[in-house]
């Protein structure tokens, strides 16, 4: 099997995983699963530090810093700002 | 050997981005899911910073100029995730996955920029689609920020030839791209980002306010499909995985987001395309209203058996949710039985409700779900409605082609009597009038939440 | 990424989407679906017909072929009656 | 360019499968995800005779052998399905599996004889995983279905020294492993296929009648898992696939039929570790049972006001269901309010009363699920158990160590009167003694299902 093949295998499997794990979430948890995954593609990042390891024009440099500093304030505030949301819920427990 | 050690830490960190989806599935596990997930960015974010090259060699160049960029990233991120109001959280979400959608649109300049004239069509391709995706998902994150924010109106903005526009916009964004993978060129690229970012302000300025989340949402998966196909353009599995379940859970999540609230996903989204005049009934008519005083309002509840209490926005805005609790107590002291009608989209995100009211600690089984509680309203005596307004407009089910039309509803006015509590005529966050607080059987109690619930509890003690 | 990597993600995320896809089903489907399951493994008859045509001796192709004909009856018999079962609950929906 | 076609097409064929698990667990789309199921078997099917090699060549060599061995098993199989009883089909299902996995284990073994010196450690130890674990699930299936088959005890079997001989075997099995794996050779491989097998035997023959469909499910996850291991020798992606759902999606299942049986999956399964002596009441005690006759048990059911209907393998045997349908309508008629009480596990296999019941077109609305109708009995004027005993057996409560200690069961003794209809008083499944049975409340009408129902239905239309 081809490496495309490997990747596409990977792909497909990929949304089906997406596609069960959050087919049944109610609506209160909407908002923090948004949140939370709006987050974890803020892991963009690892592709900005690769991009910019790799970087030797300051036009390249310049863009690939510009990108680090986006992903990182996407993926860190996104992961504090779900964990606060999520906080709130803790008060229903002890009903 | 050591490639391997790595790469089976990227895959545990896509397993921990699957698990914390899951988690984050089940209110028990939410938090934890959420732990998970910023532990497996974490591991993700080492790795990279330790990947061996073909020849072992440790392969970052401009180390510092990328660790500083981290800590500016991070000293910018925490405290605005921190700082924000529980009321402005969706705006910031909003923000965050702006940035994230700016950030693979410039990797994949970046990309685009060294990809050599040997490129394979599929990374071309996959370049230039992160560049176009990211580029609208940056840009109508910030217009739904701003329509968040109120920092522009909520209600949905039909341009003159705006159909036209958005067309051409669309033409012209596959044209350029048809360009710009035939013959690899700088200039052409950022001719086509402009582009992208322009089609995503006129693909989003139409969405009336109420279905902003659902754009958000959309925009959100849009994200990680870029992610997904930067992964692809760097061959890093985990980029492509991440990715992927991002765009997939954000595809389910924004249909059902789209469901609890009764809307036409592809009426929301195509918005732009069809652009039907939707018309809302005008604001602001001088119509015969009945207002109240707190006294008249404690008289009606004290002398009911069923009290729903509507809760919506406001009371967020307001912070009233200890004093309406303190109120519901003294009712229920009284035997009066007491329930809180829980619209799935009131306030400004799902669960919003249920987060504020647990906070104050109301009894769980006290909170009662749409679906449940409307069949019982024909056999309450008040519905009190306190600062919600959209959630309860009967227009969403007589009044086609306004923006909440289809919406499920709140029957309050199946109830005996009906109380407002808000502060004006003003109508809610979609911006139409509500016939409601016409209606007869309506009394209306102007003022802040909180100070007028807190009225009502001491007339309520009084009596 | 090894190729051996790439199997081993997709082995993952294999075992994920089973997870996810039965978690959630009712009781009353147990034995249809332990039975439909039982039918997709039959597949190992893909395996048996890759190494029956590269046997070079009569050993190794009496035994794949011994391979073939059981992985046949797995894979044919198991989705026949599986469908069977199924059949039976087609009177419901009329009600 | 065409090797990439087919390997879209095994692709496909993975999602095909997924798309059939989806599809089998929920009961609308389960027919067809087996349809789907069955089509991408049949795509990977073909697809093997056309897989161009590296330099374009097709492969197969053997074409007549492989086509002509595929025939039998097709005149084997199909006939076989299409002819079983009803309610044979889990001993159909457990040969199914054991075949499955003897033909992993077949394979195997011709991979291991070609597998050269320079075969890589982890292909060596997955070819020996599934010559062990395919032997297994051979082994230990044939033994299963000759428990359902009633061609032997369906009752546990404590063999002497049965705990020491399981460990020698175990012991035996992880060193000859060893063995095999350290120096290639076809003669140990023998003895390691000969200890496996012997090692099923001894692992499912503690396993009580009762517990045997679990231990199907895990035998199928097991051969799941060999289909994904010879996959990996192969190189083969689609077998990974395949067998990894199989052996992810059968681990659950086994754990969700554990629970829906109240067993503990471990005890069930490590019986053969730990052996309990699991003691019974002892069978053919001789104590006084009031039996009564069709006209008796047609005046109680006809004064009664509220009937539930307790049916387990016994109308399955009788083929009853259509006479208890006709007898359930009479009573209806009378403005009796009749319900069917369903046990989970009543019959042999989980959903085997819906399934009876359905095809007698009784009203769905009757069929009323333990949880549920179990607070209703202590309101029960008849309980009236046709053919059911060990759903209804109080020992699950009352003695512990009794083989189906733990599991949940229809609390028929809460109703004023229980009707048992049954041919003996021999016990159900689980080979145990039912007190019930003596339970002054109790009448026993003795008969086949079908003819005893027929009898009553005519006592109550001359009532
Ligand atoms: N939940 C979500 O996911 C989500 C996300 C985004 C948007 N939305 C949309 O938001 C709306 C939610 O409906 P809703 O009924 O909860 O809210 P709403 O329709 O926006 O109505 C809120 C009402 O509260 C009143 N109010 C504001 N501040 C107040 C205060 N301090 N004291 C008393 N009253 C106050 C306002 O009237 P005055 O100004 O006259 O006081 C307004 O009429 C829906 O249109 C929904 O689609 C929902
Ligand atoms: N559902 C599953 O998934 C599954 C699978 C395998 C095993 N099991 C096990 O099977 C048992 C099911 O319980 P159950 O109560 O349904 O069945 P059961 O305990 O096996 O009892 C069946 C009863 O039916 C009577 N019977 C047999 N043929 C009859 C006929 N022609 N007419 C009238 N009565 C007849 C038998 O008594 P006579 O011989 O005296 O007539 C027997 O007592 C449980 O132990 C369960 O764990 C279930």
């Amino acid at each position: 099997m081809s490496e495309a093949m490997a990747l596409l295998a990977i792909f497909t499997l990929a949304i089906f995983v997406g596609f069960e794990v959050v087919s049944k979430v109610s609506s209160t948890l909407h908002t923090p699963l948004m949140s939370g995954a709006n987050a974890i593609h803020g892991i963009i990042l690892v592709g900005a530090i690769i991009v910019a390891s790799h970087s030797h024009t300051s036009l390249e440099l310049g863009l690939s810093i510009a990108a680090i500093i986006l992903a990182t304030i996407n993926v860190v505030g996104g992961f504090v700002v779900t964990d606060r949301m999520l906080e709130m819920f803790k008060g229903k427990k002890k009903s | 050997m050591s490639r391997n050690l790595y790469d089976l830490m990227g895959l545990a960190a896509a397993v921990l981005f699957i698990l914390a989806l899951k988690g984050l599935s089940s209110p028990k596990s939410a938090r934890r899911g959420n732990a998970l997930g910023a532990l497996g960015a974490f591991v993700a974010t080492i790795i990279v910073f330790f990947y061996p090259g073909e020849k072992g060699e440790l392969p970052l160049d401009n180390l510092g100029w990328i660790l500083g960029a981290i800590a500016i990233g991070v000293v910018i991120g925490v405290p605005a995730a921190r700082m924000v109001k529980m009321t402005q959280m969706p705006q910031m979400v909003a923000l965050f996955n702006g940035v994230g959608g700016g950030a693979a649109a410039l990797v994949a300049i970046v990309e685009y920029i060294k990809l050599g004239e040997s490129a394979s069509f599929a990374a071309v391709l996959a370049t230039v689609f992160t560049v176009v995706v990211g580029c609208i998902s940056f840009s109508g994150s910030i217009v739904t920020f701003l329509k968040l924010q109120e920092l522009m109106t909520t209600r949905p903005v039909i341009l003159p030839f705006g159909r036209t526009l958005i067309f051409a916009n669309l033409a012209a964004v596959i044209g350029v791209s048809g360009w710009v993978m035939s013959e690899l060129g700088t200039s052409p690229l950022l001719i086509l980002a402009g582009l992208s970012l322009l089609f995503g302000v006129l693909f989003v300025l139409p969405v009336g306010g109420a279905d902003v989340p659902i754009v958000i949402s959309l925009l959100n998966a849009f994200t990680g499909l870029t992610v997904a196909a930067s992964g692809y353009v760097l061959e890093a599995t985990l980029l492509i995985v991440a990715g992927t379940l991002v765009g997939a859970s954000g595809t389910i999540l924004t249909r059902l987001m789209a469901e609890a609230m009764g809307r036409s996903l592809f009426g929301t989204l195509f918005g732009a395309f069809t652009q039907k005049a939707q018309d809302a009934t005008g604001t602001g008519e001088e119509r015969p209203v009945k207002s109240g005083s707190p006294e008249d309002v404690a008289i009606l509840l004290n002398y009911a058996r069923r009290v729903v209490i509507v809760p919506g926005f406001g009371l967020a805005v307001a912070q009233a949710q200890h004093t309406v609790r303190e109120m519901a107590d003294l009712l229920s002291a009284k035997g009066i039985d007491v329930a809180y009608g829980i619209h799935p989209v009131a306030g400004r995100m799902p669960g919003h409700m249920n987060v504020l009211l647990a906070e104050a600690n109301v009894p769980y089984e006290q909170l009662v779900e749409m679906e449940e509680v409307n069949p019982t309203f024909a056999q309450t005596d008040v519905a009190l409605v306190v600062g919600a307004n959209d959630v309860v407009n009967p227009a969403a089910k007589t009044t086609p082609g306004c923006p909440i039309y289809g919406m499920p509803i709140l029957d309050v006015q199946q109830s005996a009597n009906i109380i407002f509590l808000k502060r004006s005529m003003r109508p809610g966050f979609a911006g139409i009038e509500n016939e409601l607080l016409y209606d007869p059987k309506t009394t209306l109690l102007f003022g802040d939440a909180k100070a007028s619930l807190t009225k009502v509890v001491s007339a309520l003690k009084s009596l």
